[in-house]
């Protein structure tokens, strides 16, 4: 992350960083402002979910934004297509740290019903972006979706900001960057001939 | 004098889409502007194609159920039996009385639904809020309806070749009344807020006039052309299922506000045709029999003789037809879908030839598309 | 030299001749003073932001047949705090094509323009920033800026959609100025001053002598065009097109992240609250309460007795602490309160916030109610219908006032 | 107007061009006509007053390996109420067949799609390009021999 290049992560473990580090998670967890950013099927039961029945704006969540620079999460909801896969990854990028991806039903997780035959969909949205949270079903239920919000709230809650990480969550965090990193690169853009 | 040549701006060339809160989904239309005034519109689509054709001929005759149902995920009860109808003429498979009488409330439902999703996110292109909110309301009590049949919410899988997959449980009958007995009344509200308001009118009124040939000649189907006037419909047209049996009204736009076949009329379609849905399951909860089979004896290698067949039906956005070819074996040669939405979608450049964008993003509403049956 | 010696000479001159000198020449003391009623203004703009921002989210979600925020802190009310915090912390995105010092400058400059003209509005009697003889005009003044920095952030962000967004702000914000500031017009005219204290001052008496009710009926008309034009000079809908979202993506703040969109984000608000409080200066009776010689001549003893016996009713006929939680009870208990609070002590504040609060509302009412506006449909309303409007509407009232002088 | 009478009436104003009326076991009859023939009987279809026809319902590409592909054509008269089935029948290696775009606009979007899945050139289209599929994609795929992907642009395709 780096929207705090001097604080982030330089401070020891005690009660000040500690309770700091769960005010600023806190703060962030009950903001998480969703893109509206709709694929396929999901997307009508994500709408379902930002409405009345079942209000998605109780956990604080409910201001969707239409830009990626003004949201923290991106409900990848549907099938990804390479021919969109593109297009999210750069979406991905558009969005400010901290940002979380939540892979809604099996076509985003990992192609779903059309693993097999279908030529042109991706296998997972995890193949170019990093993924937080995973959320069966095709579609989800709305009450899915809230467990994924759920878990996904309590995965901030737990995130060092500026506290100091160990080794090991270091390397996972590298380890990530690096392989999603390693994607990017190899994302070849569309040919100049094809450029409208 | 100078011509308005010199006077011209610089063009520009706009990206809307894929990711564009009014774009319904991932389309993306390549716009040139002249300031605010469009002068071009290119749509492109495809973003979505999920290979449901290759589906079709890689699978036996049932396992394609499922995908028609995520074609149109709005209206997943009509594609069932859009497809279900063609399997069935293909193979003379003749489907018990009872049954017939559930896919008609099933899919009348699912059109009230789907037609719900419409006027609101109509509004929500227009910019007022509320009116999605109070029809995703509504509609969720469809699908609460849906979820008693079948136990699903958006796809439900619920046809089978020959019937449907189960009877209707018990009491279902009942809430079906009492919803829609609250839901005439609801629509007169939904009128006050949203159809009958000023700026609404203003802003859809003369709006992307479609003329009826042209419909037509674009292939133009469903709500999009009965709002340039023509009453078509494949219900009355060629009647499938017990269509016949009831009656009921084809709304048409008149050009109450502007001239016909504005936004404005092919929204109200909708309206009317919600009240037109309510009629008829009124009619079917009445004269449907209490018992009998749902489904017709049919087969698990299920194998049509050879031929081929295109059946069209009536979805909620128009005629969703279904091309099959058999060749004698358990699983489709060929399966291909015609999608009312991917016709009614590429009427938009030829319309909106020197609107505005907030006209256009009207205009795109009033079509009702869904990307997922114009890319399958 | 000539020259030059006519420039020192001229600002010689504004510095002596200029609205603020008097503070630049009292003492530091006051010069203090100053400072701190400033830094006091800017909390309560940001907190009233804040609060405002709750509110939109509540009652949109109660319009719309929902609850709205509801998990942070009791019903959602720290919400936006959170929000704030969250933004505050995020990445600040400055894109690679960007025009840098412009797209760091605009969101600023939006922001002060909303909030440097809250020195001349009138919470009370006193408290006031500056009462400046020209109150009126230098609100119009600084609120105009806003569009400048609307400007910038769309030019600056070099994209396309921003531009749309800034251009549309522009046409809006300048053709709306008019009406708007016709419709002052008759104010001044009956209060004969540009000085807010003075126009509320005019107003004192009871309802029946709000400027409001002056000149039937003109000064409601009046009150009706600014009303509309201050909507569209805060871009709200039905006249939102600068930030149109299912049109224009996010409008001029489409590029921005983080701490600088929050800063466009209050400016919108505080922006709403200051024509809102303009609005009941001009036309509401500003700090005074709408009666005299009722409510606010009662003994406190007397009103803690109807108090109790309100709430004896409520809990005797309703099922009021039956519904609600204890936290709800302390939260309606602290309000009550603290509202009463204020009305004992600053009973003007009560009145000013409570006028401006209302209008607030009818706001956020309009916002979930109605659809946005075409951008043509919007200058034909400002040039055809309100422009005119406002100057018969001017005629007329400068017609009363020669018959009934 | 039968299928018969249809098929009679083609018969008569372009003789040799059509083909054949195949009936199979089930489902609807089709007429199939030479490719090169399809852009007339297309409009003579649509502009004769006894035939009428006005909507083009669906365009379908089809593969009949190893030698043909085949596009079909669902024509129905709203005026008239009935429908026919047309089909024109190309060779695999060179599947090229004039357009009926300028005959049903409609037909646009359906030919670039055929084009996209099945490849199959419609000369004479005013804008051929691939709609459903990206412009760099390689092959069609709906053709009963085609080799999916393993790679595009860099993501792989299966695990």
């Amino acid at each position: 992350m780096v929207t705090m290049p001097i604080l982030e992560n330089r401070f020891e473990e005690n009660v000040v960083f500690s309770t700091v580090d769960e005010m600023i998670n806190w703060c962030r967890l009950s903001s998480i402002w969703p893109m509206t950013f709709g694929l396929a099927c999901c997307a009508i039961e994500m709408m379902a979910v930002g409405a009345g029945q079942y209000d998605l704006d109780r956990f604080g969540a409910g201001a969707f934004r239409a830009t990626p620079r003004q949201s923290d999460l991106m409900i990848v909801a549907g099938t990804v297509t390479y021919k969109m896969a593109i297009r999210i990854k750069r979406l991905y990028e558009q969005m400010p740290e901290p940002k979380f991806v939540m892979a809604l039903g099996v076509c985003a997780s990992a192609g779903g019903p059309y693993y097999e035959h279908g030529y042109h969909v991706l296998k997972g949205v995890d193949k170019i972006i990093p993924v937080d949270i995973y959320v069966p079903g095709c579609p989800p239920r709305p009450e899915a979706l809230f467990d994924g919000l759920l878990k996904l709230q309590e995965k901030i809650r737990h995130q060092k900001v500026l506290r100091r990480l160990t080794p090991q969550e270091k390397s996972v965090i590298d380890e990530t960057t690096r392989k999603y990193e390693l994607e990017t690169q190899k994302l070849t853009p569309l040919p100049k001939e094809y450029q409208v | 004098m100078t011509s308005s040549r010199e006077f011209r701006s610089q063009e520009i060339y706009v990206n809307m889409g894929p990711q564009h809160p009014s774009t319904h989904g991932v389309l993306r239309l390549m716009l040139r502007t002249d300031g605010e005034i469009v002068s071009d519109v290119a749509p492109m689509i495809g973003y979505l194609h999920r290979c449901a054709e290759k589906y079709g001929e890689s699978g036996t005759y049932q396992m394609m159920i499922p995908y028609t149902d995520r074609m149109d995920y709005l209206a997943g009860m009509n594609c069932n039996w859009a497809y279900c109808l063609a399997v069935e003429k293909l193979g003379n498979v003749v489907v018990p009385e009872r049954a017939e009488y559930i896919r008609i409330l099933v899919g009348e439902l699912n059109r009230i639904a789907s037609h719900l999703i419409a006027f609101g996110t109509y509004g929500l292109d227009l910019g007022a809020f509320t009116p999605f909110f109070y029809a995703l309301d509504e509609r969720e009590k469809i699908l609460d309806l849906f979820e008693m049949v079948c136990g699903a919410r958006l796809t439900y899988s619920y046809f089978r070749i020959g019937g449907v997959a189960a009877d209707l449980p018990e009491g279902w009958v009942k809430r079906c009344h009492e919803f829609i007995d609250f839901f005439r009344k609801r629509i007169d509200e939904f009128n006050e807020l949203l159809t009958y308001n000023y700026i609404f009118i203003r802003r859809t009124a003369n709006i992307g006039v479609i003329p009826a040939n042209m419909a037509v000649d674009y292939g133009c189907t469903g709500p999009v052309l009965r709002g340039s006037g023509m009453r078509r419909d494949t219900r009355v047209d060629e009647p499938y299922g017990l269509y016949p049996r009831l009656r009921f009204h084809i709304p048409i736009g008149m050009g109450e506000k502007g001239s016909v076949g504005d936004c404005w009329d092919r929204y109200m379609v909708r309206i009317r045709e919600m009240e037109q849905s309510c009629d008829i399951i009124k009619q079917v909860l009445k004269s449907m029999p209490e018992k009998g089979d749902v489904r017709a004896k049919v087969p698990k290698a299920f194998k049509p003789p050879k031929g081929e067949v295109y059946v069209r039906s009536e979805s909620s956005k128009g005629e969703l037809g279904f091309y099959l070819i058999s060749d004698g074996t358990d699983r489709p040669y060929r399966v291909k879908a015609r999608s009312p939405s991917l016709s009614n979608l590429c009427v938009l450049p030829a319309i909106s030839d020197g609107m505005m964008i907030a006209d256009l993003v009207a205009t795109l509403g009033s079509l009702d598309i869904v990307m997922g049956e114009i890319d399958r | 030299m000539n020259d030059s010696y006519g420039v020192r000479h001229l600002q010689k001159h504004i510095w002596e001749n200029h609205a603020f000198s008097h503070i630049f020449n009292a003492d530091f003391l006051g010069f203090a003073l100053m400072v701190i009623a400033g830094v006091a203004l800017l909390t309560f703009v940001l907190v009233y932001g804040m609060v405002a921002v709750w509110a939109e989210r509540k009652v949109a979600g109660h319009i719309q047949d929902r609850l709205g925020p509801m998990r942070v802190g009791w019903h959602g009310w720290l919400q936006s705090l959170a929000d704030g915090v969250k933004l505050m912390l995020k990445e600040d995105i400055i894109p690679t094509m960007a025009d840098k010092p412009l797209f760091i400058l605009a969101p600023p400059l939006v922001f002060l323009a909303a909030f440097t003209a809250y020195a001349v509005l009138p919470f009370s009697s006193r408290a006031q920033l500056a009462d400046l003889d020209i109150g009126v005009l230098y609100i119009t003044a600084v609120t105009s800026l806003g569009v400048v920095g609307i400007i910038m952030a769309g030019w600056a962000s070099n994209s396309k959609w921003p531009l749309y967004g800034a251009m549309r702000s522009a046409a809006l914000v300048v053709s709306y100025g008019v009406p708007l500031g016709l419709s002052m017009l008759p104010v001044l005219m009956l209060s004969g001053s540009l000085s807010l204290q003075e126009i509320v001052g005019n107003q004192g008496g009871g309802i029946l002598h709000w400027n409001l009710f002056q000149a039937l009926p003109f000064m409601p008309l009046a009150f009706l065009v600014f009303f509309i034009s201050s909507l569209a000079e805060t871009n709200r809908v039905p006249f939102d097109i600068a930030e149109a979202e299912s049109e224009l993506v996010g409008g001029y703040h489409t590029e921005y992240s983080g701490i600088n969109f929050s800063l466009f984000f209050i400016a919108e608000y505080s922006a709403m609250l200051l024509s809102c409080g303009v609005a009941a200066t001009l036309f509401l009776g500003g700090y005074l309460p709408p009666a005299f010689r009722t409510l606010g001549m009662m003994g406190l003893p007397r009103l803690l007795a109807w108090l109790a016996l309100g709430l004896f009713l409520l809990w005797r006929f309703t099922s009021f602490w039956e519904r609600r939680q204890f936290s709800e009870a302390l939260f309606f208990a602290v309000l009550t309160l603290a509202g009463l609070l204020l009305w004992r002590t600053f009973p003007h504040l009560f009145w000013f916030l409570t006028k401006t609060g209302v209008l607030f509302l009818v706001m956020l009412w309009l916002r979930w109610t109605l659809p946005r506006l075409r951008i043509d449909q919007m200058m034909y309303m400002c040039w055809k219908v309100l422009t005119p409007l406002a100057f018969v509407n001017l005629l007329g009232t400068s017609l009363w006032w020669m018959w009934a002088n | 107007m039968q299928i018969q009478e249809l098929f009679e009436a083609l018969k008569k104003k372009f003789g040799d061009q059509v083909l054949e009326l195949a009936t199979p076991a089930s489902g609807e009859p089709s007429v199939t006509v030479s490719a090169q023939a399809v852009q007339e009987v297309a409009l003579f279809c649509r502009e004769d007053s006894s035939l009428e026809f006005d909507q083009l319902m669906c365009l379908s590409g089809v593969d009949y390996p190893p030698e043909h592909l085949a596009v079909v054509y669902h024509l129905h008269s709203s005026t008239k109420h009935h429908r026919l089935v047309l089909k024109a029948m190309v060779p695999r290696q060179e599947p090229k067949l004039p357009t009926v775009s300028r005959v049903w606009r409609t037909a646009n979007w359906h030919e670039r799609e055929a084009y996209d899945l099945f490849g199959i050139v419609f000369t004479g289209h005013a804008n051929l390009r691939r709609i459903l599929l990206p412009q760099d994609w390689v092959g069609y795929p709906l053709r009963k021999d085609y080799v999916f992907p393993t790679e595009y642009r860099g993501i792989k395709c299966h695990d």
